[in-house]
């Protein structure tokens, strides 16, 4: 019996399904020439697909709500995800790790100079996902103009280049610190909003830096953009193309790798807890006397800071910018990794990373529905793991048993 | 001075349109706090359900005001059924998830129709019929305001009377306001919430589609990417007039309607964005409850 | 003059509304002071304005913490009224969920630690070992609260009462002088109240922390305050001891139907 | 937890997939001569894209029927830039490390200006059907950039010329839509008027592409008593502000661009398109070459070609009889051919000048009349 009602509410939700996508996929016009196209095709994929889809999307909620109930219901020992355990054994991971290691290592030999600069890429969103999951991940501050210190980083590069032919090595932690200097300033007025003001001044701030570069051409030289930047020079000496993209990419694992040791860090730190705090619970985290707008401050800068860096790298790397690469769908890649990979978790965003960036490289058939799949991992990560990927698990700190005056407090 | 006149008419056409989608944002927010990021996309598929409509009724031999009936007709049904299905499976499983995650999601759910609709349909822009007949009496004052921007400006202002009416004297409006204040409590005053929370949803999705038919004619192009753009600007000026509250939308819409055309106006169009964003910044940095928004006190 | 918490003529209006009406009320050092009051009388507004959620609108807030000097505090923002030494927990518990019982214990050392951002990437010595003093200091507390063996356990999976002590460890963790506690025994059952009476006077004696709580418990309230204050409609109607209060007809009057004698 | 596992599963094999599915870098046969196509293929720019990949099929078809040149076949290979510099560069590294001998595209000047660096180390010519931008080959920076469309420039001074020879203007508002192409435009416009000292810029503005509202612009142009318009960009805008301009009655010339002279303005604007100047590339319909080209494009994909379709397959053509010529794939004699000898294309017979240009490939002015696009004798 209950089988046979939920086969009808399928059937229904493929019914209404059908009928929801008939005008956009199965009818086309063509208003010049006065045709329209019936694609009834679409229909039965639709129709049959929805069919299909609603009995995950059931089963899969069914089962979060009775992990829910669990939680709920005291015993909260959830069962940590196979991505979890794994990553807690050693004996997994530690072979893993240096599995890991290698491979980077060896890439540029193994892999065609092509491959080594997707793989490059790929970094540097590694880069960009952990310096935004520092912001969105760990203090919970939805930033949507992130894309706009990647700008800022971009152009200090082209412009202090252009201006008086700095060189990449000289730039890239100017680029860092007019980052961190505009996160700043952006971020003062505005950090004091709630969660999703916040989000959308920081739109608009995205929106107005883009603006600004394409309209002052005097300062930024507009839509044409800026050619010819300089790829990072090794003491001086003349790299061929390849040699430059090795470079570039051994360039990109070490900086990765420095960014996943200070995010590390900072998240296991005094810093670290307090963004976390502040992101459980505004009012009670002051009361616990950590300054609210300081600590925002510092993740707002420490993103802004990490943003500039890759901007500075991105101007070397695909040595021609314009404001056209600064777009809204930017920040929201960025986005969708973080929260693909897990808020908060480090792993987990290089996960994210790499698969949002390499599959569609590499699935050559998914590249038109690169943007499609974005979205639609936005939506599904949040109603089904919220938590990402790889959970991110808390700290077990070592203690030292202490003497304490007599016998606890309670017996 | 008949300058000023006419910057004062375009940038109330302006505002009026932002204003007619910034009132379903203003709804959603209203009710479950959450900024519903795709209702701009729900706009976006109102105009194109509205062309596929007209262009195969005018195929079909029908003219004149029957095709622009039908046309709407046809959008509010097809807006009003997306906004209903992006609620359930963007939103409703999220409703005890902290406050990010919807957000989130309803930005995903935004990505993803802007390129449902770029896929299924074209990446092209498609010529919109006019579907708004010239009104006559119009005529001698063409120089000043058209008839669609007539017609704009008249729907938005009905639209936010009858809308204003329908929730503070229908039991649904009731319920709509009871759920606003206090959600628990509405539920247990026999309230039901989730159909409160989906007929808002219809209805703010309902006015897109009317507003995706009117702007579209206007304008008389439509692509993937208007919902975007439009829904950026009327979400400013959503919070501009302080979000949850419908006056406050359309004040919001207007201000930023006629900053922006005495802005391109008197000093130059190509800042007009930034203008209007800096306005929102502004006001959010000052008067973070908007213009006419209640600033709400937090409970400890 | 021992009193380390000194309010004068304290009033707060929330637009036309009066919530406190010229309230004074003192806590000398070393007491355990009760605010009670029917629901809606203004105490966790009074909490609020005391540890700076809200400014007053008119009167004064002196502290003069044993170690420090007098000072007036009106109006400073919530972190620094922690700074200062005055803790709270709050009515509806807030803990942080998603943390260990440990970390939420060191959110509140972090008040009384400075490794910034350099340091923490650097992790000197210094760093290394303020954080090692963190960590030891917090598992003290925890130790002394009774939630040893839940140091590791996720706030959120801890019992009721246990997350009213975590609260209690969190705010001692800052070192206060003063403790506010607003309805610590709300929800807990006759054997977890015996268990807090007990642990809040040895707070008072071993830590040498003074108190001033919010309760409802009568039972609690009459066993162990020093001196009861009692407001109503936003204005204190009486103070002094149990014994003074439970006799007070205003008192009585303003409870009917509460029973005081519990 | 059951759907964690199984969604934790699906991804890692997903990104493991990812990861192993490495297209191997040249695995084709070393006797075809590799001709790379690159331009936007998907996302909302890929209607510019499409028909070059389609001529250059065509052409590719037509000549390894005849046997190919000198005795090999031509390979296609087809890359996708959706016309953003970053991933330009990436679809640039592909090609070269697939060994392609020469690239036609890519389709916008951004992305061809951040891709041709790398060709230029790889020493392979690029020949874009449609990149306008004039710096690509004024500026001298790229040698090996070659194009079969004219530079914005010449559009330019085509729409002055015009506008103050023909139509004797002397006030003048230059608009653009502040995107790359129609700035650019713009820009050139503007200096071009100064210098001729015959008439004024009354007026130059950027417009915000997809506002839903010109009012305010369109007033400024009758407030400053503009009696032309110039404006650089696309028909989308365009069709909004004309329309609104002749819906206040205003009577001001409108003088656009390429990106304007598409058949899709005259169908957005309606009646009010008629008499709108704009340039576009010389017709050469009525070439013999061009018909049949269009022919085989319509027996091939049963429709209209598309935008800079002629100018691709004049790209291959070009190319293909550069390297015939040239007897190798050698940079420097392909270089050599291209400049000196001339081959026929539906363009007409064409050949380059030193900095890249297309010699005799140029625009003309065309007029809406009756609905339709007329050259302006």
């Amino acid at each position: 019996m209950k089988i046979l009602s939920e086969f009808r509410k399928s059937f229904f939700i493929s019914l209404w399904f059908m009928f929801l996508t008939f005008p956009i996929l199965v009818i086309r016009v063509n208003t010049i020439e006065k045709i329209v196209e019936w694609r009834w095709r679409n229909m039965a994929f639709i129709g049959i697909g929805s069919f299909l889809l609603s009995f995950v999307w059931r089963y899969l909620l069914a089962s979060k709500e009775r992990v829910r109930k669990r939680a709920e219901a005291g015993e909260g020992e959830e069962v940590k995800p196979i991505s979890q355990r794994v990553l807690d054994e050693p004996w997994v991971y530690r072979p893993a790790l240096v599995a890991v290691g290698l491979f980077a290592l060896a890439f540029p030999f193994l892999f065609s100079s092509y491959q080594t600069n997707i793989m490059t890429t790929a970094l540097m969103y590694v880069m960009l996902g952990l310096g935004l999951n520092i912001v969105v991940g760990l203090a919970g501050l939805l930033d949507l103009g992130y894309v706009a210190f990647y700008a800022v980083g971009a152009y200090s590069y082209a412009l202090l280049n252009y201006h008086f032919g700095l060189g990449f090595w000289a730039v890239l932690p100017v680029g860092a610190l007019i980052g961190a200097f505009f996160g700043i300033l952006l971020g003062f007025p505005v950090l004091r909003l709630r969660g999703d003001y916040l989000a959308i001044v920081t739109l608009g701030f995205g929106e107005i830096i883009r603006l600004i570069l394409e309209n002052w051409n005097e300062f930024s030289f507009g839509p044409s953009g800026i050619a010819n930047i300089p790829r990072p020079g090794l003491f001086g000496l003349k790299l061929s193309l390849h040699e430059a993209t090795v470079y570039l990419y051994f360039l990109m694992v070490a900086l990765c790798l420095f960014t996943i040791f200070v995010v590390n860090r900072l998240r296991d730190s005094r810093i670290g807890r307090a963004w976390i705090a502040l992101r459980e619970d505004e009012v009670a985290c002051q009361a616990m006397g950590i300054d609210k707008t300081k600590t925002k401050l510092t993740a707002f800068a420490l993103g802004a800071t990490w943003a500039g860096m890759v901007g500075v790298i991105f101007a070397a790397k695909t040595t021609f910018i314009n404001p056209a690469s600064f777009t809204f769908l930017e920040s929201a890649m960025i986005l969708s990794i973080v929260v693909l990979g897990g808020m908060g978790s480090i792993v987990g965003v290089i996960l994210g990373a790499l698969i949002l960036i390499l599959s569609p490289e590499y699935l050559r058939a998914f590249s038109a529905y690169r943007m499609l799949l974005f979205g639609m991992t936005m939506v599904l990560m949040m109603v089904f793991r919220p938590q990402g990927i790889v959970t991110n698990v808390r700290r077990i700190y070592k203690y030292r048993e202490r003497e304490t005056d007599g016998k606890p407090l309670q017996a | 001075m008949d300058y000023f006149l006419e910057l004062l008419l375009g940038g109330l056409t302006r505002g009026s349109i932002y204003a007619l989608i910034a009132l379903g944002y203003t709804m959603v927010y209203g009710i479950i706090e959450l900024i519903n990021f795709a209702h701009g996309e729900i706009y976006m598929i109102g105009a194109f359900t509205a062309l596929i409509a007209a262009s195969v009724l005018t195929m079909s031999g029908m003219t004149g005001l029957s095709v622009l009936v039908l046309a709407t007709v046809v959008a509010v049904l097809y807006a009003s059924a997306y906004g209903f299905t992006v609620e359930k499976i963007a939103y409703k499983p999220l409703r005890q998830a902290p406050r990010l995650s919807p957000l989130i999601s309803a930005i995903g759910m935004s990505i993803f129709l802007q390129n449902y609709v770029l896929l299924a349909q074209t990446s092209d822009f498609l010529p919109f019929p006019n579907l708004i007949p010239a009104l006559p009496f119009m005529e001698p004052y063409s120089q000043l305001m058209g008839s669609t921007e007539l017609v704009i400006v008249l729907t938005t202002a009905v639209a936010t009377v009858v809308l204003t009416l329908f929730i503070k004297f229908t039991k649904i409006g009731k319920a709509m306001r009871a759920t606003a204040q206090d959600r628990s409590m509405a539920m247990l005053t026999g309230v039901n919430v989730n159909r409160v929370i989906s007929n808002t949803f219809i209805i703010g999705s309902a006015l897109a589609a009317i507003g995706g038919v009117l702007i579209a004619s206007h304008v008389g192009r439509i692509n993937f990417y208007i919902g975007f753009i439009a829904g950026i600007k009327a979400f400013t000026a959503a919070v501009l007039g302080g979000i949850g509250s419908i006056p406050g939308a359309v004040l919001g819409g207007l201000v930023l309607g006629w900053t922006e055309s005495f802005a391109t106006g008197y000093v130059s169009s190509d800042y007009e964005d930034v203008f209007a964003f800096c306005l929102l910044v502004l006001i959010l940095i000052f008067r973070p409850a908007g213009l006419l928004g209640r600033s709400t006190a937090q409970k400890v | 003059m021992d009193s380390v918490l000194n309010v004068n003529g304290m009033t707060m209006d929330f637009g036309g509304l009066r919530a406190l009406q010229a309230v004074d009320l003192r806590v000398r050092q070393g007491e355990i002071v009760a605010l009670i009051g029917p629901n809606g009388a203004g105490k966790t507004t009074f909490f609020n304005c005391v540890c700076g959620i809200y400014e007053p609108t008119r009167g004064d807030i002196f502290i003069s913490p044993p170690a420090g000097r007098r000072r007036r505090i009106n109006g400073v923002k919530i972190n620094e009224a922690t700074e200062l030494g005055l803790a709270r927990t709050f009515q509806n518990i807030r803990l942080f969920p998603n943390m260990t019982v440990l970390e939420n214990v060191m959110i509140g050392r972090h008040c009384r630690a400075k490794a910034g951002v350099l340091g923490a990437i650097l992790r000197g010595g210094s760093t290394r070992r303020e954080e090692q003093e963190i960590v030891d200091r917090s598992y003290e507390i925890l130790v002394r609260i009774g939630l040893a063996d839940q140091v590791d356990d996720l706030a959120k999976n801890l019992p009721y009462g246990a997350q009213r002590r975590l609260e209690i460890a969190r705010a001692m963790a800052t070192e206060p002088f003063l403790l506010l506690l607003d309805e610590p025994a709300a929800g807990m059952n006759p054997r977890e109240t015996e268990e807090l009476e007990q642990l809040i006077i040895r707070i008072r004696d071993e830590e040498r922390i003074s108190i001033l709580m919010i309760e409802h418990d009568m039972k609690i309230v009459m066993s162990i305050s020093d001196r009861i204050f009692v407001l109503d409609y936003g204005e204190k109607i009486a103070e002094g001891t149990a014994a003074q209060i439970r006799e007070n007809p205003v008192v009585i009057k303003a409870y009917l139907g509460e029973d005081v004698n519990a | 937890m059951k759907q964690v596992s199984f969604l934790t599963v699906f991804l890692a094999l997903f990104g493991a997939v990812c990861l192993t599915v490495v297209p191997s870098g040249s695995p084709f046969a070393a006797d075809t001569i590799k001709l790379g196509v690159a331009g936007a293929h998907t996302g909302d720019l890929a209607s510019y894209g499409l028909p070059t990949v389609k001529a250059a099929e065509l052409v590719v078809k037509e000549v390894n029927a005849k046997g190919g040149i000198l005795g090999k076949q031509i390979e296609l290979l087809v890359e996708d830039d959706v016309c953003k510099p970053e991933v330009a560069t990436n679809t640039a590294m592909k090609l070269v490390s697939q060994k392609v001998n020469v690239v036609i595209g890519h389709i916008c000047s951004g992305a061809t200006k951040a891709a041709l660096g790398i060709y230029k180390d790889a020493k392979i010519i690029v020949i874009s059907p449609s990149a306008t931008n004039p710096d690509l080959t004024q500026s001298g920076q790229y040698p090996n950039f070659y194009r079969t469309i004219a530079s914005d420039d010449a559009q330019a001074r085509l729409e002055v010329d015009f506008a103050i020879g023909r139509l004797k203007v002397k006030k003048i508002a230059v608009l653009h839509d502040k995107g790359d192409y129609g700035k650019g435009l713009a820009e050139y416009a503007k200096k071009f008027i100064e210098e001729s000292k015959k008439a004024t810029v009354v007026l130059f503005e950027g417009i915000t592409p997809g506002a839903v509202d010109y009012s305010a612009v369109v007033q400024k142009i009758k407030r400053n008593g503009a009696e032309a318009v110039i404006y650089g960009g696309y028909h989308p805008e365009a069709s909004l502000i004309v329309s609104q301009m002749r819906k206040k009655n205003m009577k001001t010339l409108f003088i656009s661009d390429d990106g304007v002279k598409d058949d899709t303005f005259i169908k957005v604007a309606g009646k009010y398109a008629e008499g709108v100047y704009a340039t576009g590339p010389k017709d050469v319909s009525k070439n013999p070459p061009a018909v049949a080209a269009n022919e085989t494009h319509k027996k091939a994909y049963g429709s209209d070609p598309g935008a800079f379709f002629l100018n691709g397959y004049a790209a291959a053509q070009a190319i293909l009889a550069a390297i015939q010529k040239a007897g190798s794939t050698d940079y420097a004699a392909i270089g050599k051919a291209l400049q000196t000898e001339s081959v026929e294309t539906p363009l007409g017979r064409i050949k380059f000048d030193k900095r890249g240009d297309a010699i005799g490939v140029g625009f003309s002015m065309y007029q809406v009349r009756k609905g339709v696009y007329g050259e302006v004798k």
